[in-house]
């Protein structure tokens, strides 16, 4: 077994189970940091498999901007209901 | 393993969608889904252990192997794309809370 | 010369110079539907009867016509009823909310009618029998009910998919459309299966049981002066696609050895005398004298698919004969009532009576016509019935045999109804200023008087054209002169017995005449149960008249209305079901649907 | 010309017009007759997208467009009806102009985009364009699940199309013809298939995948309904049709799969449509089976017909849809029975909707007639009498409800119905219903129009 | 119970999809591809590289033979932009509230990486066709800076007109460029300017230019995004 395979058995792993409490999670907000993590996950994958611009993107739009868009979703919802 | 697990990801995106309710738990399922493909696709471009990034310096280097470039130019698209559609979609949720103050789709249509 | 696309498209233009007459003044609208008619009904019967249409001009791109004795005797008589009725265009057309158009779907659908009869193409056979459908569909609701027209449409188009999808199955195993060419060619499954379809559109589209129920709504509910187009021309396409099913199809259906024929021609039998048995007991039930007679046209649609289900010349000359009689009868009698409806504005048996006073001509064209429905010489119907009990004998056929005299016994009763009912019996009071149809109405009502009466008396004209259609179809003439019918039972005189039946009812009459004793009384001059009466309220006889009869049947008899309403419900769960399983709000079940798709699908190719 | 300008125009309209919001409309009404003038003026062919390649080689490069007869019908119908669309709305939904510029360059490069991933950059383009139209229906719940379902088939789209690159090694739809005809092994490409016929699916309202068109459709307004049940059906139809004729390979299981899917959308289609009480519920479900129908006869290889149904549908479903949206703006109740009447006043108007109802029924002496019984001969030529069978059996229960409605739509209820038409909406109404009539009685043109569409497959054959 | 039915259905759905692709023979493994069989691998050679000129074999792509969907790509960014100020934008509107105060420190330290950040994301943006990075993250990074601003100070609204501007000649002079290809060479997106030596900073002729202008339109787009999705509706 490669250094390779040990690493994508380990962030395979992971993705699948970042993912799924994602998906799982009671909180909205927990829901959508797993979200990030699983996204920063993702770009470890890319690294790993010598895509280094996806890399890039990924890390910046999908991790850090898609999670402060969401973030800024409930943040606003959260104001709704202060009021 | 990294094609498999990626392939599970984007089944498990489709679970997501499966079984939420929740406005907000369907877009993180739509973004699960998504970054699943989106390792999918890379994956499919990976030649192997010895290959490199395809970025050269000078025209000589074009004897090594490279992954293939091809699917990251795709990927590069898709995950624009996939914001796009991303930020639209919240803005829609955001709307939809000002009109019925939940993300619940079950809630709605009691209230609606 | 005629040629017919020129018809076709005369009637074409025609309509489109009748609708915007008709948008200025709807009077002079009419009258130029009536020469229009005229004009067309003239060059066919100058031209037709020696087949001396042209059909070979191609004006029209990709439609072909030929003509042959069998559409031409359906063409004028349709033709004829239409002018018929164009007569009475000029009195109703003001009724109705949407009278520019009646003339011109009123032509559109001639020419449609026109194009079905003579055209030699299936495809253009269905295109010339849908033109006819929603150009009348749009006639329909301009009467009573605008359901009607949803009930006509849907059976009419049951009828003509049916019809397209026996076209296809015959396209499919003889490689052509061609009427003439493809039927003779078609043989073992494909002919049955051709066969079933073209019977489930000639039932539909000729009322026939089980596919009847559109039939009295239909006609209840139409514009008066349309009624009789219904009945007396738009059923009988049914007798035309029955004619192609029954008789042009090599019969396909294994032999009936003890009849001599085949079994599926004697299903249709059967059904035909069932559809007369039910026609008759439900007119005898009905109220309404459009209904009534609409029911009777049911009835009379059963006598045709018996005919054409015995396949010989005898059945086969009763079966045409009948359509004409019926055709003749049929008109009359709704006109009769279209008339009496005009000035009353009504046609329930209950609201009405007395007319006979007021409408003397209209009784007496009433009481012809039904004569000849009722089968009773000197009328046309008296022949056509007695043809189709010689066949009918000779096969042996039981039931059917019952059916029809049953039906013949039965609409005696029920046309009586009528007669009793809106002409005879009390008169009332708010009927008081009504007075006889103008004379422009009574023409056709003396033309139809009087060929009702011609084709009972001197049947022979009639009879040289069918038998010339029997030969054409392939069957050796019947054998009559000019004043005897012979069939294998006997021979018919009809001259002498129409003119046994004329001394007959004149002794009578003298009889009547003579010994007179009733004496007129005035609606409040009698008492009851030691009372005077002191209103104007009427004991209207023709009511409950065979009550002890109804009572036989009154449960069974909406059973067909209720499965046909049921059935509507049942597609209508059926589409909920579908909402339910493909339109919930659910992301679910559509993932579902996904899923299971691509693993049903990958799931032969993994194992 | 080259018809690349048929996208680049719109984008760079769209591009400029947020700077210049007041005049979007009119921008959009320029574009539109540019285009039209481009579609005139350009010739066939394929246009190779930065000048990389000359011929197309298994080496293909950059991205290709093709334009062919087929593909010129389909850039007509849709450029002449946004066109439409956005004059008669010109007033009214002012700040959709810079949308429906995008919808028109997004659906335009759909058509012609001869590159799977371009195929799909432009769906998903058109796609966010017809979410933000239906935005304008205010019914949020609605237009996010159409974004989800959307996004879901684009997925699955794009996972299709990555499959097929990972197999065959190319994105262009000619080279893959060509690569997948030379394998000649179908089993291999079922999975890539059915994920791209249900991607695309979902978008051409094709039964199981199409849950979101009754929330859209049936809250539409009249720029929302024509946009989506007109405009966007016929391109997508089109497109999917492209695939289904020239990509796909039908066989075996899938065949079958993909017949059942569409003869169930056929059949519930015109069922669900039949138990429907409200008028924009009747025409959206009737245009479910529409579509379905359309598939079918591009999986047939029909291909000649199903472009001449799309056509007719759209246009009469564009009539339909305007006609009975405008209504229901000012009943605010699209129920049948509140409808009652609406052509008592409304003469003309009733006239064309009769009209576009019977030739989408297949009536006679209208163009819906001459289409439904040519392909119903060419099926019963390939001996398809079952589909046939079920074709008809739809088009009873289509005729019935269809009828009913008409019926109740020109007889007055208890209440008098009023509702204005507007003199542009009438002339719209009155030129496609003519078109409708002339065609279904000179149909010459259709017949010689047969001859002139080629397939990709001679592109593949001849480079 | 539908939890569990739903994952075995979907995790059935991947375990049958992963079968296929095992079973299908075109449908290379894991890492063992071979790209002479694929369109990349004419992406390789040497003719097609110096034709781009761009040292990053994906940017040469991304930029050089699939411009197309990369103008379609900033299409989608651009619509949906136009959306979101669409669907939430549709009254005038105040700062949203995060009910924090932001201190001095945070001011001054915020307006010193947001000069960092600039930098980065304009030499990413100009090294698009050297190094990995280019347009698309660095326009998300000058969209960050801006998030940065809205952060760090609760009253802070950008100059949404002017972003707007930007955003519309971004975009307008892609095109452009796009459409002076046919102009100036044959085809739409064809590389017109001279390519120079791979490797250099002035090489890889449009590339560079179609680069800035990407960047700054998505910088403009996703700035526009965030400001309507951190400001709502004034309250009376």
């Amino acid at each position: 077994m490669t250094f390779f395979d040990f690493l994508s058995i380990v962030v395979g792993v992971l993705l699948l189970v970042i993912a799924f409490l994602a998906i799982n999670s009671k909180k909205l907000i927990n829901s959508v940091l797993f979200l990030s993590a699983l996204s920063m996950l993702a770009v470890v994958a890319f690294v790993l498999m010598k895509a280094p611009d996806v890399a890039i993107t990924e890390a910046v739009i999908g991790s850090g901007l898609v999670t402060s868009l969401f973030v800024f979703t409930l943040l606003s919802v959260r104001e709704e209901k202060l009021k | 393993m990294i094609q498999y697990a990626s392939i599970f990801l984007f089944v498990l995106g489709l679970y997501g969608l499966f079984i939420n309710k929740n406005v907000i738990k369907l877009i993180v399922s739509l973004n699960v889904m998504e970054i699943g493909l989106f390792i999918f696709i890379i994956s499919i471009g990976y030649v192997g252990d010895n290959a490199i990034a395809p970025i050269i310096s000078n025209t000589q280097d074009l004897g090594l192997i490279y992954v293939d470039p091809l699917p990251q130019a795709l990927v590069l698209t898709a995950i624009v794309i996939g914001v796009g559609t991303t930020a639209l979609a919240l803005a829609i949720a955001k709307s939809i809370y000002n009109t019925y103050q939940t993300f619940d789709l079950d809630e709605m249509e009691e209230s609606a | 010369m005629a040629s017919i696309e020129f018809l076709i498209l005369f009637l074409v233009g025609a309509g489109i110079i009748a609708y915007l007459l008709t948008k200025l003044n709807t009077i002079v609208g009419s009258i130029f539907t009536i020469f229009t008619v005229m004009f067309v009904f003239v060059s066919l019967a100058q031209y037709g009867f020696g087949m001396d249409i042209i059909t070979t001009v191609k004006i029209l791109p990709g439609i072909s016509f030929s003509q042959s004795y069998l559409g031409f005797y359906f063409a004028i008589l349709i033709v004829f009823i239409y002018l018929m009725v164009s007569f009475f265009h000029p009195y109703f057309i003001d009724k109705y909310k949407y009278k520019d158009s009646y003339n011109l779907l009123f032509l559109l659908s001639l020419a449609g009618i026109l194009g079905a009869f003579y055209t030699n193409n299936f495809l253009n056979l269905f295109f010339f029998f849908e033109i006819i459908i929603w150009t009348t569909m749009f006639l329909i609701p301009q009467g009573k009910s605008k359901e009607a027209a949803v009930s006509y449409f849907g059976f009419s188009l049951a009828g003509s998919v049916s019809l397209l999808l026996g076209v296809f199955v015959i396209f499919n195993s003889t490689g052509t459309f061609n009427i003439n060419d493809s039927l003779a060619l078609l043989s073992g499954n494909s002919a049955v299966l051709v066969f079933a379809l073209f019977l489930i559109a000639a039932f539909a589209k000729l009322g026939a049981f089980p596919l009847h129920i559109w039939l009295p709504i239909t006609h209840g509910n139409a514009p008066d002066p349309f009624s009789p187009v219904l009945s007396g021309a738009l059923v009988k396409l049914g007798g035309f696609i029955a004619v192609l099913a029954l008789i042009k199809i090599t019969p396909a259906t294994v032999m009936f050895r003890a009849m001599d024929i085949p079994i599926g021609h004697y299903l249709v039998a059967i059904l035909g005398g069932l559809t007369i048995v039910f026609g008759t007991l439900m007119a005898i039930k009905e109220d309404d004298a459009k209904k009534l007679l609409a029911y009777s046209s049911m009835s009379h649609g059963g006598y045709i698919l018996v005919a054409f289900s015995i396949l010989n010349s005898m059945a086969f000359a009763g079966g045409f004969y009948h359509i004409l009689a019926h055709a003749l009868a049929s008109a009359g009698a709704f006109m009769a009532i279209a008339a009496v409806s005009r000035v009353t504005g009504t046609t329930k048996i209950k609201e009405l009576g007395g007319m006979i006073h007021k409408m003397p001509i209209t009784y007496l064209a009433y009481l012809i016509a039904i004569i000849s429905m009722a089968g009773i010489p000197p009328m046309g119907g008296f022949i056509s019935k007695w043809l189709i009990f010689q066949a009918v004998i000779d096969k042996g056929m039981v039931f059917v045999g019952v059916a029809v005299f049953f039906g013949s016994v039965g609409s005696f009763l029920y046309v009586f109804r009528p007669l009793a009912a809106l002409f005879l019996g009390q008169e009332f009071t708010e009927y008081k200023h009504v007075k006889e149809a103008p004379i422009l109405m009574l023409i056709p009502t003396f033309v139809l008087m009087g060929l009702n009466i011609y084709t009972g008396v001197f049947p022979a004209a009639f009879l040289k054209v069918i038998n010339n259609i029997i030969v054409e179809l392939g069957y050796t003439g019947i054998t009559y002169t000019t004043y005897v019918i012979s069939g294998n039972n006997g021979v018919l005189n009809p001259a002498l017995i129409s003119l046994v039946f004329v001394v007959g009812i004149l002794i009578a009459f003298i009889i009547f005449i003579l010994l007179k004793k009733s004496r007129k009384v005035e609606l409040m001059d009698t008492y009851t149960a030691g009372n005077f009466i002191h209103d104007e309220h009427l004991f209207h006889y023709s009511t409950d008249f065979y009550a002890p009869l109804e009572r036989l049947y009154e449960k069974q008899s909406h059973w067909m209305t209720t499965f046909y309403r049921a059935l509507a419900e049942k597609v209508k769960e059926l589409g909920k079901l579908g909402k339910y399983l493909f339109m919930s709000k659910s992301l679910s079940v559509t993932l579902l649907w996904i899923i299971s798709i691509i693993i049903f699908l990958l799931w032969g190719e993994v194992l | 010309m080259n018809v690349v300008f048929l996208i680049a125009i719109p984008l760079l309209a769209a591009f400029i017009s947020i700077l210049i919001k007041k005049y979007a409309s009119y921008l959009l009404v320029a574009v539109g007759l540019f285009n039209i003038a481009v579609l005139i003026f350009s010739k066939n062919g394929i246009v190779f997208i930065g000048g990389f390649d000359t011929t197309i080689s298994a080496n293909l490069l950059g991205i290709t467009l093709l334009l062919d007869t087929y593909t010129r019908i389909a850039l007509w119908v849709v450029n002449v009806l946004i066109l439409v669309i956005a004059v008669l709305n010109i007033k009214t939904y002012r700040d959709y102009g810079s949308i429906l510029l995008l919808a028109m360059a997004g659906l335009n490069g759909l058509l012609l985009t001869n590159d799977l991933f371009n195929l799909f950059v432009f769906l998903e383009i058109s796609g966010i364009a017809a979410y933000l139209l239906s935005t304008s229906n205010k019914k949020p719940v609605s237009t996010f699940r159409y974004l989800l379902y959307g996004a879901i088939g684009s997925s699955l789209f794009l996972f299709g199309v990555v499959i097929l690159y990972s197999m065959y090694g190319t994105l262009n739809m000619v080279v893959m013809i060509r690569e997948i005809s030379a394998s000649n092994n179908y089993t291999e490409v079922i999975l890539p298939f059915i994920l791209m016929f249900i991607g695309l699916g979902v978008e051409a309202k094709l039964l199981p995948f199409n849950a979101w068109v009754k929330g859209v459709l049936g809250n539409s307004n009249v720029l929302s309904g024509p946009m989506i049940a007109g405009v966007y059906m016929a391109a997508m139809s089109f497109v999917l049709g492209r695939l289904v004729t020239n990509l796909f390979v039908f066989e075996g299981t899938l065949l079958t799969v993909v017949t059942l899917i569409l003869v169930l959308g056929i059949v519930v289609g015109d069922l669900m449509a039949f138990s429907s009480s409200k008028v924009r519920e009747i025409l959206l479900f009737s245009s479910i089976a529409q579509s379905s129908i359309i598939i079918l006869l591009f999986v047939n290889g029909l291909t000649i017909w199903a472009v001449y149904l799309i056509v007719a549908n759209a246009l009469s479903k564009t009539v339909m849809f305007l006609v009975i949206n405008k209504a229901t703006a000012e009943t605010e109740n699209d129920e049948v029975d509140s409808l009652k009447g609406l052509f008592v006043h409304n003469n003309i108007v009733g006239l064309t909707f009769t009209l576009a109802a019977l030739s989408v029924m297949g009536l006679p002496l209208l163009v819906g007639f001459v289409i439904k019984l040519n392909y119903l001969t060419a099926l019963a030529g390939a001996g398809q009498i079952t589909l046939i069978a079920v074709i008809l059996l739809a088009s009873l229960i289509e005729g019935i409800y269809l009828v009913r409605l008409l019926v109740k739509l020109w007889y007055k209820g208890e209440k008098d119905l009023r509702v204005e038409y507007h003199f542009s909406f009438k002339m719209v109404f009155i030129a496609i219903a003519l078109s409708l009539l002339v065609f279904g009685n000179y149909s010459t043109p259709l017949n010689e129009l047969d001859n002139s569409i080629d397939t990709v497959s001679e592109v593949v054959n001849n480079g | 119970m539908r939890k569990l039915f739903g994952l075995a259905i979907t995790f059935a759905l991947g375990l049958v999809i992963i079968l296929a692709l095992n079973n299908t023979v075109n449908f290379p493994a894991f890492g063992e591809v071979n790209l002479s069989e694929r369109i990349s691998g004419a992406y390789l050679s040497e003719d097609n590289v110096e034709e781009v000129g761009s040292a990053n074999l994906v940017t040469s792509i991304v930029i050089g033979f699939r411009t197309f969907d990369t103008l379609g790509e900033v299409t989608v960014l651009f619509i949906s932009s136009l959306g979101v100020a669409f669907i939430l934008g549709r009254k005038k509107q105040k700062r949203m509230n995060l009910n924090f105060k932001p201190n001095f420190m945070l001011r001054v330290g915020s307006n010193i990486l947001l000069a960092i950040i600039l930098v980065t994301s304009f030499y990413i943006i100009l090294h698009g066709h050297l190094s990995p990075g280019g347009g698309f993250p660095g326009g998300a990074m000058i969209a960050s800076s801006v998030l940065l601003l809205y952060l760090a100070d609760d009253r802070f609204r950008s100059n949404i007109k002017g972003f707007k501007l930007l955003e519309g000649f971004a975009g307008s002079l892609f095109v452009i460029i796009g459409l002076l290809g046919l102009v100036f060479a044959t085809a739409f997106f064809a590389n017109y300017l001279p390519t120079g030596t791979i490797g250099n900073f002035l090489s890889a002729g449009i590339i560079p230019i179609i680069y800035v202008l990407i960047g700054l339109k998505v910088g403009s787009e996703i700035a526009g995004i965030i400001d309507n999705f951190l400001t709502e509706e004034e309250r009376a």
